[in-house]
């Protein structure tokens, strides 16, 4: 506690010496990343001030009570900082980590393919060593915001003789690249918030590999693991923060930028937080049978928020985790359809109109040709049930045909 | 009570679905779900008059084929495989179905020929912006005036109701409640005071719209005033063949689902492999079968003129449309990513579901009133 | 048309000179099995007459008609009597057939076993040959009527060096001597109406064999493929016919110590078929509520059975069966459990109380502690899916790591 | 609000499973269970006096041990754990409850402290023959008696009535109707005119009882004709109790189906390692983990007096009974043949799911409640 009030007032002092909201936005980030204030859990030596996460949290709030900026948070970046910091060389943290602080650079992730969704690890794209360069070759897929990255986290294939999991490197690529070519991918939903990303004879220096040769594999478990870390259910979607200042205009350009691809995510989650204010606007409330139906969704969304917090609170006290931090992407999936379900109910006949002749001008009908994808995208339930059985419950893999040999022998798909 | 199909049925299945598989492709099916009139003019004709589809129950003497609710059933359901964009539920279903019920002999010489073989089309005007299609759902007001009447009020979630010639519309006469002074009128779709307006939908292969009336003079269709049991049958047989049209949509969208888990590779094995997949595709295979069931038995008992159909239908309809669903949601799960894209066309057939799901009320109004309607089924 | 009048003609003219309800039980099965009455569908000269079974459904409809008794079905006969019609030798037809049509020999099935019910393959009871007979040594489980039963359909294992289903052969057991002892299985609903049945040296002359040797999984699909075919959901549970005259008497007797055992079975199916009835007689007609989740049940339960007679109109019409035959064991579950929830729904806190206290004189009780057998007798609901989605849908086994060795080396339960 | 435990109630949390484990076998319980009594006299005297479980929440100046709901919570899980069989949610949840709710100062004075030590057991009288816990249920006539009161009709689903040394009644004053007039009485168990009988459960390991009063002379308990909302308090709370117990069961018949999946082998592999039983354990995990959120904030929302507990309290209760009963049915299902016969301890469990979701109202009843008073959780 006293270590925590020392903090605090030290965070407090250099805020009210430094803090200016007039200042432009890259030159005060650049002032946190100096101070070790922007990322208090960082390293020393990398613009941090390895500090436990209940300090962070500490901290963190101070910055909010101030009505002070933070380093850029937004999109894949934090994965790409978390990622370099564990497996890069000083060269790359040196190269990356300031400018991803400052927002400067803007990453995006480049991981799965179509013939490789659920097995990432069958992924097919190629890199091949020429002089000081790798050549890749292939296509990528689900990538969000390719169209206005500078570098991409890219997952390759550079052996292929040995299993699957054993014949990958992780690299750095730029994205602005004539090799490289950025298309959007349309949804069911209407929206075109990810991108196809094909890759021709594109280049990537020797000096940007991530971790070593061939273990790319662990590399992009520690991407995957903070990715996870990310979606336990309560996460917010910053609509810009407030306040008065130059500093908050350039701010709001990064968040609107930045939120663009995920403004259907709230609709995509179900709106479960919308059932009782529909219910009473369209009279279903008065309904027994619709009665029920919302309170078996509310039920769902109450207990996996309440759950989420536990989790959240267990990891805060420092206590071991149990197994409710591994179950929110597949309650959440369970709460969409419920109240996807549920506001079809209450929606009625109405629940067919979309644009603006549909209810809540239209996004009642956005919920509903949107919920499909919260069980597929980041890992299909059926990955997570794997995974929670096998991790937390600790039942037995089934057994693998596929990384008992070279990775050449394994059957895939035929890839366009 | 019979549980299967004639050989006569079973080759004008044939015939339906080679027909439908020629002129209906999924490719065929997004150019016409982007245009206003959402069907295409010669498939039409075709459908219509050489094939004989648009008067398929229409009684031989008004220039129909005489078939009865089986083979309407087999028609839609094969029609739901390709998700065939075209007036048929609207006009040949709805529409016809309301003018063989409540029209009057001379009526029926009059309005169904044309009807028949698809020279014109009609629409039903029946639920309000409220989306309810019982008797309870009609305010629109028919004021009699010398002779004629003259109709005022909104009509919503009209099917194909911008490319109808003419109107079958549902009112109610003034100061009349429930099934009282519930009347079917016929108005002309260039009638002055109606204003008709393409309505926005999740499902663009079905064309809906919402029709204004104002001072809009219009014409008895039968005696006015007794038209709610011909409306509510007309509703029966109506959710029979919607129930047909959504079983053959879920029945084709699991074909391909089976196909993609067949095909798709994953962890080294075809995904189909899997029991995660297997189990899930036996389960909609169960489900498939139990609505197919339900809705031929539901066909069956139309053309017996079973005395209880109103519960038979709503049973139909509502284990229709559940299985349609569950069916569209797990095909779209089975194929990951690529499902939920815009250039697959699982979503086509999702949001088909979607709208079937609530057209000609939900499933909760239906096992409501299977529950209320119940006779002692066999 | 005409041919079937014909026979309709032939069974009647029969049954008019024949048939006399004072007559002893046997002696008119007897005459039923001499006349190829009794069964039309068996091969000539094992008492039928080769009829199809459009034809055969005739002559039954006929005996029915005449109100006249037919020859013995109860039980695990007819599986017994179709297995050895197909895989027997004459001498064991001889022995067997004639004593099953008229009642006099009552069977049992001996296959599962406490270590092998899902894979019946992998079962352990063996069978060693010594001099002129198998020695038996072995333990199964889930044999109805063992205890009033001569003799039983025995799978047993013949060789351990082989695959799993390779080393099984198939026997004919008699159940009334020292090496084989039947002790009464408890159920949770209280019912005691399986058999647990020890082998100690249990002794099969050799000619009790049935089929080859080392070939008994292909006799034991016979056994299995007749049970399925009984199960379609339209099963009626026979209360004894009625009727005037001395043999009623008898097959009154006959009928009750049959159908022991299968008491609690309609109450295991759910009794969707009294859901209604309950509903109006609680009054919980009057919740809506309720109402839809009577309405939900009922379309499973209605469904089902339309889709039960499509399968059996199809056979009959000699169509190749669809998809919906096989689904009937899997849709009763779903129905079993749909009724287990609208019958709780409807007796509330009456639901809780048994025997005299409870709701239909106990019989809602055991409905609820019953159902749950439904998914599990005769073939899990799991291994309804795996058949359902191999052999009707066509999709691919999972790799198998039980038939590619010797039996002797794949893992096995330790069976106490 | 906390959504953690402290280290002293994870303390209390072991003291107490280190007890049951000892105390509570599921041999014990089928010995019990076979008993009219259903408990240990000496385990009960341990548990009360010496654990001092008895008194857990009843505040120290009446000789109890002054802890709250979170503290019962961990007990009653605990106890669910091992399916104790003992008058534990009757007397000490229930009936000392109600006795804190209702009772005036005096009457705790009283009461409580023999309550507190185990020495004597209470019952709560409250639903009917109609199985309704609710005021609206309560039809039995309190006629005032010169300053006492005569009590007549019938109590049923009675906890432990027949063990209670007295009982705590739920009735009405003549005339009224809804929360008027309910009041609450104390009646010694060998009170003349009261008919003790026992019910006949599925669910053995709980002693349920039916009482009929005929002219039975009562004390008050509390103000006379305002104990509605104590005995709504009493619900909300006991609901929340016995939501733990639940979630206790469950987690141990969880625990149960996944060790008997990784032992149980078929076709050469452990059942663990098919995705049909993987993912069916995963599902259920989820279910139970959920359930658990719900019971721990309902228990620390009545520590901390949230306005809304009737809400809260009936969501933790409907979420507690299906998830029980899911685990239940699915661990039978695990189990294969084996979990369907009486040697094996599921069944044990189910019956205790089956009577603790309709026991204090069924889940229907619940969901209702949960909308009627929901107010804004965070």
């Amino acid at each position: 506690m006293s270590e925590e009030n020392s903090v605090r007032d030290e965070v407090r002092q250099w805020l009210s010496e430094n803090w200016d909201p007039d200042m432009p936005l890259v030159q005060w980030r650049n002032m946190l990343a100096d101070s070790g204030w922007g990322v208090p859990g960082w390293p020393k030596q990398w613009y941090g001030r390895n500090l436990p996460v209940a300090l962070v949290n500490a901290v963190q709030e101070e910055i909010l009570n101030a009505g002070a900026v933070g380093v850029a948070q937004s999109g894949v970046r934090m994965l790409a900082a978390a990622t370099l910091l564990e497996h890069a060389t000083d060269f790359l943290k040196q190269k990356f980590l300031r400018r991803i602080l400052t927002g400067e650079d803007n990453w995006c992730q480049l991981f799965s393919e179509p013939g490789s969704g659920s097995d990432l690890a069958g992924l097919t794209t190629r890199a091949d060593l020429q002089g000081d360069n790798w050549n890749i070759n292939g296509q990528k897929v689900w990538t969000t915001s390719a169209h206005h990255a500078q570098y991409g986290l890219l997952l390759t294939r550079t052996d292929w003789d040995v299993s699957k999991h054993q014949g990958l490197s992780y690299f750095v690529i730029e994205i602005g690249q004539v090799g490289v070519e950025v298309r959007p991918l349309r949804q069911m939903n209407g929206h075109a918030s990810f991108n196809e990303v094909f890759m021709t004879d594109a280049v990537v220096p020797k000096d940007m590999l991530v971790g070593k040769l061939n273990q790319g594999w662990a590399v992009a478990m520690t991407t995957l693991a903070n990715e996870r870390r990310g979606a336990d259910g309560l996460r917010q979607f910053s609509s810009g923060d407030a306040g008065e200042g130059s500093i908050f205009k350039e701010l709001e350009a990064e968040n609107k930028t930045a939120m663009e691809p995920y403004k259907w995510y709230p609709q995509r989650a179900g709106r479960a937080d919308w059932m009782l204010e529909r219910a009473k606007a369209t009279g279903a409330i008065e309904d027994p049978v619709a009665r029920q139906e919302i309170a078996r969704a509310l039920i769902l969304h109450k207990s996996s928020q309440w759950m989420a917090r536990r989790a959240r609170e267990a990891q805060l006290l420092g206590r071991p985790q149990g197994p409710e931090g591994s179950l929110g992407k597949l309650a959440s999936s369970n709460v969409a359809r419920a109240a996807a379900h549920v506001h079809t109910l209450i929606s009625g006949a109405d629940s067919m109109l979309s644009k603006e002749d549909g209810p809540v001008n239209g996004l009642i009908a956005e919920i509903l040709i949107s919920v499909p994808a919260v069980s597929i995208a980041g890992g299909t339930d059926e990955i997570q049930r794997n995974i929670i059985s096998e991790r937390v419950l600790g039942l037995p893999k089934e057994p693998r045909t596929d990384t008992d040999r070279p990775f050449r022998d394994v059957p895939r798909n035929i890839t366009s | 009570m019979r549980f299967s199909f004639t050989d006569e049925q079973q080759q004008f299945r044939d015939f339906v679905r080679k027909f439908m598989e020629a002129n209906s492709a999924t490719t065929e099916v997004r150019r016409l779900m982007q245009t206003d009139d959402g069907y295409d003019k010669a498939v039409w004709q075709n459908l219509a008059s050489s094939l004989g589809l648009a008067g398929l129950h229409i009684p031989e003497q008004y220039g129909g084929q005489g078939f009865g609710p089986v083979e309407v059933g087999i028609a839609l359901e094969e029609m739901g495989r390709t998700l065939l964009c075209a007036p048929y539920l609207g006009s040949s279903v709805l529409a016809t179905t309301a003018i063989l019920q409540a029209g009057s002999e001379s009526d029926k010489e009059k309005l169904l020929p044309d009807l028949a073989n698809g020279e014109r089309l009609a629409a039903l005007a029946l639920a309000e912006p409220k989306g309810l299609w019982g008797s309870s759902g009609i305010e629109m007001i028919a004021t009699p005036d010398q002779g004629r009447f003259l109709l005022n009020g909104v009509k919503s979630f009209v099917l194909d109701g911008l490319v109808a010639d003419l109107i079958v519309v549902a009112a109610r006469l003034p100061n009349s409640s429930g099934d009282e002074g519930i009347s079917c009128f016929i108005v002309r779709s260039d009638a002055p005071g109606l204003d008709k307006r393409l309505l926005s939908t999740i499902d663009e292969t079905r064309k809906l719209s919402i029709l204004t009336f104002t001072q809009v003079e219009a014409e008895p269709l039968g005696e006015i005033g007794g038209a709610a049991e011909a409306l509510q049958q007309t509703l029966n047989l109506s959710c029979i063949a919607l129930a047909s049209e959504m079983v053959g949509g879920a029945q084709k969208l699991f074909e391909n689902a089976i196909d993609y888990a067949k095909l798709r590779v994953q962890f080294g094995r075809t995904i189909g492999s899997f029991q995660a997949i297997k189990h899930k595709c036996a389960d909609l295979l169960l489900d498939v079968e139990l609505a197919k069931s339900a809705a031929y038995y539901a066909a069956e008992a139309a053309a017996d003129g079973a005395h209880d159909l109103r519960a038979i239908a709503s049973l139909a309809k509502a284990c229709a449309s559940d299985t349609y669903l569950r069916v569209a949601a797990a095909t779209i799960q089975i194929h990951g990513g690529i499902g939920f894209t815009w250039e697959n066309d699982t979503h086509l057939y999702f949001k088909r579901a979607k709208s079937s799901e609530v057209l000609l009320d939900g499933p909760e109004c239906h096992r409501e009133n299977l529950i209320q309607h119940w006779g002692q089924l066999q």
